[in-house]
């Protein structure tokens, strides 16, 4: 009765077989309930608000690919090959200013936490829905003053800005600083109408170790949203004051300590990468447990890991100065730090492995994806250590090797988890389902192209490339071609995406309230859920995602679609 | 917050509490609760915002400690005490503001909370008084500095901390000042009540907290 | 084990260049053993994860599971094994650090400039130089960076050695190479346009080979403004021209007299300029000529109301008391040295930004 | 690891403060007029600079304090506040932990530039290294 896992017909034990015209869309829910802009503009309504956030976070993912692309074709030749060097510094300052600021923060938290939060705890709304609106548009209006800003004043400094070089050169970077402290106040606002919501807005059953393992890492993130974001807030007014009036806080002729920039600046950016990788660990805890159909493996050591992970990511920051003249004390004290983060992350991924065990596992798209982010949170995960040990690291900052590193956190694990997030949750978001064999090819193709990418940057940064290089020496050029090419496998599997997905969005077939058959507490909705969220608020006697056998029948769940 | 004319004036002298936004309907000390919580979140942003800028008090100090001390010495100490005292004692009036809008005194809370703003003008006059003085003297920050009388190296970087810390102080001072008229104006609408009185609150939440920062650096800038 | 650690494949298959320094070999080892763990840890989840797969896949849609939770055992194994792990890392890397951190005593200093997108070396007492950098073999180098305008980092790949260069401060590292050999500096800080240009070379010699070429260098070295002196490097107390230049800027003799061409003409200093006025023929305000020659630079030093350039201001305060003997000497020196045609310096301009000390 | 926050369920509906005499707030004020007035006095007492600094922040701490519970009616409320204002705290008081230990540890020599950059102390390298004899007296 085996199956080759891959082969996309759907047969008997491997996808689910999703048959269309099973179903009826619901006459009256949350996407019909007001047709017109001003109702979809100024909504109240979080799952609007989530789509609203949706779209300008696929476009800022577009924008960054883009830039992306044009940096990878740039460094197939040694020399210059499409740009000169000004314009590709700014391409790489526009890349990781619009991906992390504009794509990788907000991306989970605020399109899936937004929508799923008040569904998945029984609430008919965030705490603050006016307050969530003018998150929204704080976010929208910063990303758009960031891009303008870098665009028009021609910001290289890098989505660092490290001081003396961004404060005095001669590319304007105030815009830029404007927008990036305006999304702090959306980060802010959505991180704290999260931690209200959870705390106070519980359906009556749902206590603190019923809450799905989502909510959790949501939490956790949102702990470090409203932790950790001032920070950076104030290091972007003090660069504009310094740029603008010279006012000489880390400017070393004037007195002022570039060392002092960059502790205040990674005591914000270290606990933001982990306000980007928990929200998509959240995701794994879900789809791990749903297509397995299995109690989660740990729940209260993956709960407590998240928070773990959240306050111990703040104490870790100096493990970004160990050569920039930090003292030796402080690299040993951050660098133990940093270790108890790894270990937090190790907890995770065991306990997902552990899932699976027992279990009933389908082959699916968001579970080729999770297959990808167990391997490359490992290794990611592992690489990010043995960066934080001291004397690895000396050889290593600043150099593709930490390129190669983040991007595995960061595409290898985020952007899968958004991929299975998004997969996963696509049906309960739109009332429909996309292609099933489309879907795998194009989840091969991204673990694949991503791969390709960026194994031959780890090698780089091990033969000694700096990172930000315009033109490099000519014994990098062979593996930089092969990166090249990578990305653009990589690039490619996105298209395909967006083709079925966008496809699947008007014409692919109804789902019906539970397509994947499983026992997430936001399954009990009928989907596309309507704006009160539930017709019925159900009881929630079951632990979320329990498969056992008296849990299945539960009532508040549609059974699962069968052919 | 519905109009407040909408609502029926009370037996008791005051209006009819809002409705219970409808995702709260069925438990009203949830939404409180949510309330007062989403303030105490926001004032720990707060918090860290002015961590940055002691951290970089501290850091300077240690760096050019001869300069901070002569710089310290060049400011007033009776304005700098005086403000204390006039930031401690609104605290005061806001807190007994509130008191009262607990119990439905809507008039006593307004003419507290007018007091309150009074102090806190008063406390940006003397700011005033004191920045003017210090750009007639010269003693600015960063390229502006032309301030004879601090011969030690780093003269600026005191005055670097003391306006960015003193300003963004004062605009938080602002800030709470248009807070509380804001919650001014409602009480002399009568419009809280033992039910009712969470924005006054949260303003003086906020107030509270403007006049924490400054307790924190006084000490540091005046007297150390 | 041991031989498994410092052969040849394992480096190559990690494309890490050559082991050329002490630091090098234990940081490879230290690389070597973390990258093996990293690569069986991820062997091992991605193994059992397929092995699930296969053995747990589902049967029918509907399809029950029991409820399983894991025991004390796993959850302490599940922490105490990466704890574990991650710690010898950090015990194994930190020591290695802290010897870096911490240079031994006899080692022989090298000043080091970075500045926007070029290296310079110089030694205390020997010759600086822009973009190569000469050392002993199996002798330990300390290394004090500088900067003169933004953040750099200097970066050695065979060295596996990095250290960020800070503008107005000292930054300090060291090395002690094995071969000699020419290998690769890389600026790996982003600086500006010209980042991924900003290359220079350590050269490595044979300890005997690096004597004499340091003796060599510094024969020649006071009998002429070497070529390449930058004005502003750090202090070199062997040359006295450089002492002049130093004691004339800590005294404010500059503040009057300039010591590059006028602009033109009519931009006149307070005093008269300092370039070429050595032997130069001067008229006073008495309407007699006078040679400018070492008596009359010292001269118009102690006493400057004596003899006024014709067509200057009476204004210069009297130094006496205020410069030693040798500082005066050294001021004359440096006079002597301000030849327009002599020194191909570079324009001296100041930092990009004004000193601290205004 | 944290535990998870300590308010568990919901609080109670209209959760009211126990009865509060203005009295106390009085009181309060008092306390903190009298620690202003002894900050400004133990600031005028002949000090070293480390126990002036030492004994600021002490009495501004207790200050804060008097504030946060009183006024700012911490002491009575849920859990969850007063965890906030703590962990906020607690976060500050690390970063200052840190940044002032990496300024206090560094390398002696960097904290040179309040000196102006050409003369390096050839005092401190003098103590590491014995110079070449010929190099002259400074």
């Amino acid at each position: 009765m085996s199956s080759s896992a891959s082969s996309p017909p759907a047969t008997a034990n491997s996808a689910p077989a999703i048959s269309p015209g099973h179903y009826t869309f619901p006459e009256h829910h949350y996407l019909n309930n007001g047709k017109t802009v001003r109702s979809w503009l100024l909504t109240l309504d979080h799952k609007r608000i989530a789509l609203l956030y949706l779209s300008v976070v696929l476009v800022s993912f577009l924008l960054g690919g883009i830039f992306a692309m044009v940096i990878r074709i740039e460094l197939l030749t040694p020399g210059p090959t499409i740009i000169e060097a000004l314009t590709y510094n700014r391409m790489f300052t526009l890349h990781g200013v619009v991906m992390i600021f504009l794509f990788m923060i907000p991306a989970i938290p605020a399109v899936f936490g937004n929508f799923f939060l008040p569904i998945m705890i029984g609430a008919k709304d965030v705490a603050f829905p006016r307050w969530n609106l003018v998150s929204f548009y704080l976010y929208l209006f910063g990303a758009i003053l960031a891009v303008w800003g870098m665009v028009n004043g021609g910001t290289d400094t890098g989505w660092t800005f490290y001081t003396p070089y961004s404060t005095t050169t001669a590319q304007g970077v105030l815009p830029v600083l404007l927008g990036v402290f305006v999304i702090g106040f959306s980060s802010i606002l959505t991180g704290l109408n999260f931690i209200v919501t959870v705390h106070t807005l519980r359906a009556p059953g749902i206590t603190w170790f019923k809450l799905p393992l989502f909510i959790w890492a949501i939490y956790a993130t949102a702990i470090i949203q409203v932790l950790a974001t001032p920070v950076i807030g104030l290091v972007a007014m003090l660069l504009s004051a310094e740029s603008a009036f010279g006012f000489g806080f880390f400017d070393p002729a004037r007195g002022g300590d570039p060392v002092l920039f960059q502790h205040l600046f990674w005591f914000y950016s270290h606990p933001a990468v982990y306000i980007m990788v928990l929200p998509a660990m959240g995701v794994i805890s879900e789809t791990v447990a749903a297509y397995s159909r299995k109690n989660v493996f740990g729940y209260g050591m993956i709960a407590a890991s998240s928070l773990g992970i959240a306050f111990v990511g703040f104490f870790a920051w100096g493990h970004h100065l160990f050569t920039s003249g930090q003292s030796a004390f402080d690299a040993g004290a951050f660098a133990v730090i940093s270790m108890l983060v790894g270990v937090f992350t190790a907890i995770k991924v065991f306990n997902w492995v552990g899932t699976l065990y027992k279990g009933a596992i389908a082959f699916t798209a968001p579970f080729a994806y999770i297959c990808g982010f167990l391997f490359f949170l490992v290794f990611g995960g592992m690489t990010g250590v043995a960066l934080a040990t001291v004397s690895l690291d000396i050889h290593w900052q600043d150099t593709y090797f930490v390129i190669a590193h983040f991007h595995f956190i960061m595409v290898g694990a985020v952007i899968m988890g958004f991929l299975a997030g998004l997969h996963y949750w696509f049906p309960k978001m739109f009332g429909r389902t996309y292609h099933e064999g489309w879907s795998l090819v194009a989840a091969a193709l991204i673990v694949l192209g991503f791969n390709a990418t960026f194994i031959p940057q780890f090698l780089l940064g091990n033969a000694g490339m700096p990172r930000r290089y315009y033109e490099y020496p000519e014994r990098f050029q062979a593996l930089n071609v092969a990166s090249t090419a990578g990305a653009s496998l990589l690039a490619f599997g996105f298209i395909i995406i967006a083709i079925y997905l966008g496809f699947a969005l008007l014409y692919g077939p109804v789902a019906g309230p539970n397509p994947w058959g499983s026992r997430g507490y936001e399954w009990m909705t009928p989907s596309p859920p309507p704006t009160e969220n539930f017709d019925v608020t159900p009881s929630y006697e079951h632990p979320p995602h329990d498969y056992t056998d008296d849990a299945v029948d539960d009532p508040g769940f549609a059974p699962a679609r069968t052919t | 917050m519905e109009a407040t004319s909408a609502r029926v004036m009370t037996a008791e002298g005051y209006l009819a509490p809002p409705p219970t936004p409808h995702h709260y309907e069925g438990n009203p000390g949830a939404h409180k609760h949510a309330v007062r919580f989403g303030m105490w979140l926001f004032l720990a942003t707060e918090i860290l915002l002015f961590a940055g800028l002691f951290c970089g008090y501290f850091v300077f100090r240690a760096d050019f400690p001869e300069a901070f001390d002569q710089a310290a010495r060049h400011l007033s100490l009776a304005l700098g005490t005086t403000n204390t005292f006039l930031l401690l004692t609104s605290s005061l009036t806001v807190a007994l503001a509130h008191h009262n809008a607990e119990h439905g005194h809507n008039r006593n809370a307004f003419w507290l909370l007018v007091v309150s703003i009074a102090m806190g003008g008063g406390f940006l006059c003397i700011k005033a008084v004191e920045y003017t003085e210090k750009f007639r003297e010269g003693a600015l920050p960063g390229r502006f500095f032309s301030f004879s009388e601090i011969t030690a190296p780093g003269g600026p970087m005191f005055y670097v901390v003391y306006f960015f810390a003193t300003g963004l102080h004062a605009l938080h001072v602002i800030v709470g000042m248009s807070l509380l008229t804001w919650v001014a104006v409602r009480c002399w609408h009568k419009e809280f009540s033992p039910t009712h009185y969470a924005p006054v609150e949260n303003a003086g939440l906020y107030w509270h907290l403007v006049d924490l920062v400054w307790i924190f650096l006084y000490p540091l800038l005046y007297l150390v | 084990m041991n031989d498994l650690l410092n052969n040849d494949l394992l480096r190559l298959m990690l494309f890490l260049p050559e082991q050329a320094s002490t630091f090098a070999v234990s940081v490879d080892r230290l690389h070597y053993f973390v990258i093996t763990t990293t690569m069986v840890a991820s062997l091992l989840v991605g193994v059992t994860a397929i092995y699930f797969f296969f053995r747990y896949r589902r049967i029918s849609e509907t399809q029950t599971t029991p409820l399983v939770h894991p025991t004390v055992g796993f959850e302490v194994a599940v922490v105490s094994i990466p704890l574990a792990l991650f710690l010898t890392w950090f015990v194994i890397g930190f020591g290695d650090y802290a010897k870096l951190a911490n240079p031994p005593p006899d080692a022989m200093d090298v000043y080091v400039m970075g500045k926007q997108w070029m290296w310079k070396f110089a030694y205390p007492d020997g010759p600086n130089s822009v973009g190569v950098l000469h050392v002993p073999a199996n002798r330990p180098v300390r290394l004090l960076l500088t900067s003169r305008d933004v953040i750099h980092s200097f970066f050695i790949p065979a060295f596996r050695l990095k250290q960020d260069v800070l503008p107005n401060r000292y930054t300090e590292t060291w090395f002690q190479a094995t071969k000699p050999g020419r290998y690769q500096v890389l600026c790996a800080e982003y600086c500006g346009t010209q980042h991924s240009k900003m290359w220079a070379t350590v050269i490595v010699l044979a300890p005997e080979a690096f004597d004499a070429w340091l003796k060599e260098q510094q024969r020649g070295l006071v009998a002429r403004a070497d070529i390449l002196a930058d004005p502003d490097m750090v202090s070199i107390q062997g040359n006295l021209v450089e002492q002049g230049k130093r004691v004339a800027m800590d005294q404010g003799c500059l503040r009057c007299h300039s010591i590059n061409k006028a602009v033109n003409d009519t931009e006149r200093h307070i005093g008269p300029t300092w370039l070429d006025l050595y032997q130069r023929p001067t008229k006073l305000t008495t309407g007699a000529t006078i040679i400018a020659d070492e008596a009359y630079l010292t001269e118009s030093m102690m006493e400057p109301n004596v003899k006024i350039v014709f067509g200057y201001q009476p204004i210069m305060p009297s130094y006496q008391g205020k410069l030693s003997g040798p500082d005066a000497a050294a001021v004359v020196e440096y006079i002597k040295s301000l030849r327009s045609d002599a020194s191909e310096l570079q324009p001296v301009k100041g930092p990009l930004y004004e000193q601290l000390r205004q | 690891m944290t535990t998870p926050p300590a308010s568990g369920s919901v609080p109670a509906p209209a959760h009211e403060h126990p009865p509060v005499s203005p009295l106390r707030y009085f009181v309060v004020w008092g306390g903190l007029l009298a620690l202003t007035l002894t900050t400004f006095g133990v600031s005028k007492r002949p000090m070293s600079g480390q126990a002036h600094l030492g004994a600021a922040i002490f009495i501004a701490c207790v200050k804060v304090f008097l504030v946060a519970c009183f006024f700012m009616h911490l002491w009575g409320s849920e859990g969850t506040n007063k965890l906030v204002f703590g962990v906020s705290f607690f976060f500050v008081a690390t970063m200052l932990f840190f940044v002032l230990a990496d300024v206090a540890t560094r390398f002696t020599l960097s904290n040179s530039y309040i000196r102006p950059l050409p003369q390096v102390d050839q005092s401190i390298l003098q103590q590491q290294r014995p110079l070449a004899p010929e190099a002259p007296a400074k």
